[in-house]
């Protein structure tokens, strides 16, 4: 029983709405349950550990400690990698030691035990139970689709706090793609970081970073990027097309590189529509391509089928060619055998 | 009751000149069990000496106090003195009267206190002492060196050329280490198989030296000058004594397998020697990857041997041979580095390759025939970065020390590279060059003079862009990052210690630091020497080292080990641990903090209440023990005492100074 | 802890302290005799005792001396790292500290009881440190003077070491088993 | 360009230093200056400082350089430099120390990163949750960048990612209090060490 306390994080309803209504999609598919944690607050993400240490560990305590109080047992997932950074940083402190537990009790004021875990939604997709339930639950195959998958800095790093897959080549996204057909590539800025909140405060300078992200999955040949957080989705998506205006300015060739949540296309090869998904409000035209790619992908198996329907008439033609020669060599060797017993005869004579 | 002589020194006036010897020789002749006192003005004089010899004899004495100098300075003087006497050399003390009394002190009456003091103790001391006689063991004058590399090759040769009998074990099939798969070596270019094959073949022919190729040690037991060792020659399916070397075999087999010599850049067959210039010049069957041996179909070397060598029944032999000394020169390797780095691609980029990789590829005889071609798709790389440090100084990921050879290398890989491709552009990023070596720092120079250009930077990540390898860094000397689209990078990796080696180390209890490197006695005063007495260490067993490096100490142990040898016999130290086995439990205490692996723990069956019980004790191994006296101390029971400083003799010495 | 911080008044004007100073061969007794070769000056209150190796230092001895009315003990070896015998003087470190912290917890001042590690280039260093431990006890007076001592005979030990080793049980050999 | 005068270094900036490594939890002579920090950094190319400059002014003591450097306010916390450093020196942390040092010591090098920040906590404190929208108002506001983002503004409304509600947490109140009493438990810290440092 898949079964978890929900972080929603302060763009679930926002500029994340893609990413909630997928996961809702997915999980309810799946048969996996999230119960939001009650009262809930921001997580305070760099924000807050660029005001102060306390802060930043005494914002995600509290709502850890309602968790752990009004949802006992339930690991606490966090879909934003923005939140599980937080959370998982916080935790991380009040596990370190007694002294610290004592102190984050006493910022927060509540009792915590810091019991809970907390796990990001790629990780809660990526356990064997969720992805035996995600298999079987295919029913349209996403083939042709070559996906860059886009974890960003906070899934992965720092490897203290968030150690649930490797820091410079994580795979669970890539796992999972390969598990609804599409062709993940292996490009060399899965972990880079998108700019985070700096995209904000000093755009001038955490542009390239986000162009740099769309250059390399470009030059390893993917059709779109695939992203487990909603604020790499946002600048990635949101800022393509201001980065392609300044491409074109330039005289560069325009990226044409559409971006999806992980959850976006697993509820697409359940059989889900663009619009049940959130696909339709994009930035970046997100539709056409997977059109392409699904009629590329009718295209492909058809090609498959006649060839797999030559290959069939080839082996029934060897077959047939063998059977002949058998027989021919049968038959010669019967007269052979005539002939040599005849000689035989004829010396026994 | 004991007859103690005691023999007090003036030194001339070095003693006298502040201790009244005189008072000294009154008080003594007051102590108990002492029969005679006797001063002198230069004990240690020939007169003097001679003085003691008729003294011991006259008075009949059976124990002896002396009263100079330092023991540190004339120890071995009393002792031997001793030995033409009736009296055994260990029955002596020596109080310290001139460096720790009469120098260091100023008031006479003060220092003559003192003194008495010392000769107190030191009457009381040997009153307790016991008579210890030395044991003589005997040497096998053979040596095993275990390595074939040029380490192994170098000792080997220098211990044979002294007379000696020498057994190399080497692993692989074929003798020449790593340094036979390098191309050339720095600083002076020479070309490494022609230097190191005809050390191979000297090897191979030398009358005192017995090559004993793919085999490993299996077992050691016994101590200095006589190490049983039980060898495992693992199964050739080859008859060398049939087999000539025609290579007929190695042209007909079916089997393609990946070639390790030639780091993993091409295959060769299963049944295979290692390189052309091998030694010994005949194959061997991969068993792994041979079909006959595994699937039992195939057979056709055996059709083509025209000596009838190849025997596919052919099974491990074990030997067993006694050595008097045994030198490691077990080598390294490189560092794995795929794991730790997968910044740098993990492995997934054909074109990331190590050191050894590139010498193979710049090798004439190598996969490309020296012809610098990147593996992914044999087209010359036009721009090569150099990665120095991968895996060393980098206690994160790899290791903290400095690998000392690479700084070389790597210059000399980048020399190499833009000789063979002027065209080319070379990039090497360090740390620190560090080229302390005769003419190291002047090739280094040439090397930028070349063309290569240094950058002084850790490159953080490579990745692939087109069929270009960017590699990103930052050149610290002018503060900017820097990035190079490469055709090719090579890292050069850390050394780590060859693989097994922390097996076969504990089976002969030689030490390894955290790092695995095996230990020596003395960083500085015993570098080649373990701490297993008769073990010896050469080459890169115990740390990174550059040839020319490995050879002097190589040619170190084996003067050690020559001079072992030229002994017929050892005198063993009787001033040893000693089990008193009614006391001893048998728990291992003392064996397992013994740093010489001198104790060990044996079954042995007694008489008690005229009844027979087996139990375990502890038995101290005389050759290996060197009388440290750690193990009496960890001793619950109290059963193990130093023979020469037992607990007995040091307590009355403390009696002896506060109550007499 | 029973420690008086000043007795002066209470210390004899004659007396001396006596201090036994444990020292290993390899490191501090050789630097020892370094000191004499330098000509040094320090206070003759100290007695040297060698022993092959610190890792040899039985707490034993140091109970033995206090109890038999030393002032002060002294224990020394060569640095840790730089034992001639590897390990020896790792081994004295921990036995030594622990025992030195069971000592003070018995009430023996800290200054009477000090380990010290000196090479055998530290010349200077030997006789710094026997100045110092002589000024220490100095200060803390005789022994018997800061608390009861009750004279505690240690059970007698053999007389000789050829008897105490003569008595070590028959061993049975295989021959004799067999036989 | 400049001379540096290290016998004019105090011993509290050396002090100040070593409490800013502290507070990073970093040995500041484990860094051997390789640069592997910088040539993995997204952002060094919009530095004045490289990373590992300012982990090296540290080293020196010079305080002031540190202190008015743009480059911890750059930075992005992505922490791929402290995941890479061989040494295992957090230089991250040591970015984030940096920044609130300055912080503290009223400077702004780069202002716009501070008041975006400000505006987030305050945002959070009012609400117990993030309220896009009027973050981005409130720091455009405040940074005098009007318009960054209009455009996208229109689009999110047209999505209707974002609209005029206001989301509030139920316990913001309560969520006021903490930050209330985290930034105190700050102030209460900091004051303690710059009194311990002058004492010492």
């Amino acid at each position: 029983m898949m079964k978890y306390a929900n972080f929603p994080g302060c763009s679930a309803n926002t500029t994340g709405k893609s990413f909630t209504i997928s996961t809702n999609y997915v999980a309810k598919k799946i048969g996996c349950e999230f119960v939001d944690i009650p009262d809930w607050n921001c997580c305070g993400t760099s924000a807050a550990a660029l005001t102060s240490p306390e802060l930043a560990v005494a914002l995600p305590a509290r709502s850890l400690a309602i968790a752990e109080q009004k949802l006992p047992g339930l690991d606490v997932v966090a879909a934003c990698a923005g939140c599980y950074k937080s959370l998982r940083t916080s935790l991380v402190y009040a596990r370190k030691s007694a002294e610290n537990l004592e102190q984050v009790r006493e910022l927060i004021d509540m009792p915590y035990e810091a019991t809970t875990d907390v796990i990001s939604l790629l990780e809660a997709f990526s356990a064997p139970e969720a992805r035996e339930a995600i298999a079987a639950k295919v029913v349209k195959k996403l083939r042709c689709l070559k996906v860059a998958c886009y974890y960003g800095c906070a899934m992965v790093r720092p490897v203290e706090v968030c150690d649930f897959d490797d820091p410079e080549d994580p795979q669970s996204m890539d796992e999972l793609m390969a598990l609804i057909g599409a062709e993940p590539v292996d490009w060399a800025f899965k972990t880079e970081c998108c700019g985070a909140a700096q995209q904000m405060a000093v755009p001038k300078e955490a542009r390239p970073m986000i162009e740099r992200i769309f250059q390399n999955a470009w030059a390893n040949g993917a059709d779109c990027i695939v992203t487990s957080c909603p604020l790499c989705m946002l600048n990635l998506d949101m800022r393509e097309a201001e980065i392609n205006k300044a491409r074109i300015a330039a005289g560069k060739e325009p990226f044409d590189i559409p971006c999806y949540y992980f959850t976006e296309l697993i509820g697409l090869a359940f059989g889900g529509q663009a619009s049940e998904l959130g696909i339709d409000i994009h930035f970046h035209p997100a539709e056409q391509l997977l059109q392409k790619r699904a009629q590329d992908a009718i295209e492909l198996e058809k090609a498959e089928a006649a060839a797999r329907a030559e290959e069939e008439r080839r082996q029934a033609e060897l077959a047939e060619r063998i059977a002949r020669k058998k027989a021919e060599k049968a038959a010669k060797e019967a007269a052979a055998a005539k002939e040599g017993a005849d000689v035989g005869k004829e010396d026994a004579r | 009751m004991s007859r103690i002589g005691v023999f007090l020194c003036y030194c001339g006036s070095n003693i006298a000149g502040t201790v009244d010897v005189e008072a000294v020789a009154e008080m003594a002749r007051t102590l108990p069990g002492v029969v005679y006192v006797e001063t002198n003005k230069y004990t240690c004089s020939d007169p003097g000496q001679e003085g003691v010899k008729n003294a011991i004899i006259e008075k009949g004495i059976d124990r002896v106090v002396v009263g100079p100098c330092s023991p540190r300075m004339h120890e071995p003087t009393w002792r031997k003195l001793l030995a033409d006497t009736p009296v055994n050399p260990y029955m002596l003390e020596v109080a310290n009267l001139r460096e720790q009394c009469s120098w260091v002190h100023k008031d006479k009456a003060i220092a003559t206190e003192k003194a008495k003091d010392l000769v107190k103790m030191a009457v009381a001391k040997v009153a307790r002492l016991s008579p210890l006689h030395s044991t003589e063991i005997p040497v096998h004058k053979k040596a095993l060196v275990i390595g074939g590399g040029i380490a192994g090759m170098q000792t080997a040769l220098d211990i044979a050329d002294a007379g000696f009998k020498v057994t190399i074990v080497e692993r692989e099939t074929s003798l020449g280490g790593k340094m036979v798969m390098l191309d050339k070596t720095f600083p002076t270019m020479d070309c490494s198989a022609c230097i190191c094959t005809p050390k191979m073949s000297e090897v191979g022919n030398h009358p005192n030296i017995t090559v004993k190729s793919y085999s490993e040690v299996e077992s050691v037991s016994g101590y200095i000058g006589n190490f049983e060792v039980t060898i495992r020659e693992k199964a050739k399916y080859i008859d060398y004594t049939k087999c000539t070397g025609c290579g007929a075999c190695e042209t007909k087999c079916p089997s393609k397998v990946i070639n390790e010599f030639e780091q993993g850049m091409s295959k060769r067959t299963a049944i295979y020697k290692m390189f052309p210039q091998a030694v010994p010049s005949k194959p061997v069957i991969d068993a792994e990857h041979c079909r006959m041996l595994q699937e039992g179909k195939c057979g056709v070397c055996a059709k083509v041997c025209p000596t009838g060598a190849i025997n596919y029944q052919d099974e491990d032999k074990l030997t067993t041979e006694t050595y008097g000394a045994i030198v490691f020169a077990t080598g390294y390797k490189l560092i794995d580095w795929k794991p730790l780095y997968p910044e740098y691609g993990g492995g997934k980029y054909p074109d990331v390759i190590t050191g050894l990789q590139f010498e193979r590829l710049v090798n004439a005889s190598g996969p490309t025939e020296g012809h610098i071609l990147r593996p992914s798709d044999n087209k010359e790389p036009k721009s090569v970065v150099i990665i120095k440090c991968v895996g060393s100084r980098d206690p994160n990921k790899g290791k903290a020390y400095c690998s000392r050879a690479c700084c070389m290398y790597s210059a000399k890989h980048a020399h190499q590279y833009l000789d063979k491709v002027p065209d080319g552009r070379c990039y090497v990023f360090y740390m620190d060059v560090r080229t302390p070596g005769k003419g190291y720092d002047e090739f280094y120079m040439n090397t930028v003079h070349d063309g290569a250009q240094y950058l002084r930077g850790r490159v953080s990540k490579i990745y692939k862009e087109g069929d270009k390898l960017i590699c990103k860094g930052e050149d610290t000397l002018t503060s900017q990052q820097v990035t190079v689209a490469a055709d090719m990078v090579v890292l050069e990796t850390a050394m780590v210690p060859a693989d097994g080696i922390d097996e076969l180390a504990a089976k002969f209890t030689v030490g390894r630091d955290a790092d695995g490197w095996l230990v020596e006695a003395h960083a500085k005063l015993r570098p080649v020497e373990t701490n297993t007495a008769g073990i010896y260490l050469a080459g890169t067993a115990q740390g990174p080292k550059d040839i020319p490096d490995s050879v002097c100490q190589a040619g170190a142990a084996a003067s050690k080990v020559i001079g072992l040898l030229n002994k017929d016999k050892l005198e063993s130290n009787p001033q040893i641990s000693r089990v008193n086995e009614a006391l001893c439990q048998g728990d291992g205490a003392c064996a397992n903090i013994c740093p010489y692996g001198a104790i060990s723990i044996v079954e042995k069956q007694f008489r008690e209440n005229s009844r027979k019980v087996t139990r375990p004790v502890a038995q101290v191994n005389p050759g290996l023990c060197q009388g440290c006296g750690a193990c009496t101390v960890t001793c619950r029971a109290g059963a193990m005492d130093l023979m020469g400083y037992t607990n007995e003799s040091i307590m009355r010495e403390v009696d002896a100074l506060c109550q007499w | 802890m029973p420690v008086v911080e000043n007795n002066a008044n209470a210390i004899p004007e004659d007396w001396e302290p006596k201090i036994i100073a444990f020292c290993c061969h390899w490191c501090t007794y050789t630097g020892a005799d370094l000191a004499g070769l330098n000509r040094m000056n320090y206070p003759a209150n100290v007695r040297v005792l060698r022993i092959p190796c610190s890792g040899r230092m039985n707490p034993q001895y140091v109970i033995e001396a206090l109890n038999k009315g030393c002032d002060g003990v002294l224990v020394c070896g060569c640095h840790p790292g730089d034992c001639h015998y590897v390990t020896g003087n790792y081994y004295a470190r921990r036995r030594m500290m622990i025992f030195k912290r069971l000592l003070e917890y018995e009430g023996l001042e800290p200054g009477r009881f000090q380990v010290k590690w000196i090479s055998g280039a530290e010349a200077g260093k030997f006789r710094d440190t026997v100045m110092k431990a002589v000024e220490d006890v100095r200060a803390l007076g005789p022994i018997n003077l800061t608390r009861e001592i009750p004279y505690f005979e240690l059970p007698a030990m053999p007389d000789d070491d050829e008897e105490a080793f003569n008595a070590v049980p028959e061993e049975v050999f295989p021959e004799e088993v067999n036989a | 360009m400049r001379a540096i005068d290290l016998s004019a270094i105090t011993d509290e900036d050396l002090q100040a230093c070593a409490a800013i490594a502290a507070e990073a939890g970093v040995d500041l002579k484990d860094c051997y200056q390789c640069g592997k920090c910088t040539a993995g950094c997204p952002l060094a190319e919009s530095m004045d400082l490289m990373p590992r400059e300012i982990i090296r002014f540290l080293q020196l003591g010079d305080l002031e350089t540190v202190l008015t450097a743009k480059t911890p306010w750059i930075c992005a916390q992505c922490d791929v430099c402290s995941t890479r450093c061989p040494q295992n020196v957090d230089i991250c942390s040591t970015m984030r120390a940096v920044r609130l040092a300055s912080k503290h010591a009223g400077k702004q090098p780069v202002r716009e990163a501070d008041i975006f920040d400000d505006a987030f906590i305050a945002n959070v404190k009012s609400h117990g949750v993030s309220n896009e929208q009027y973050l981005a108002a409130a720091y455009n506001l405040k940074s005098g960048h009007l318009m960054q983002d209009a455009g996208n503004a229109i689009r999110m409304l047209k999505r209707k990612m974002v609209g005029v509600a206001v989301h509030n947490s139920q316990g913001r109140a309560e969520v006021a209090a903490l930050v209330d009493r985290a930034l105190a438990a700050d102030a209460k810290r900091r004051a303690d060490a710059s009194g311990k440092g002058g004492e010492a």
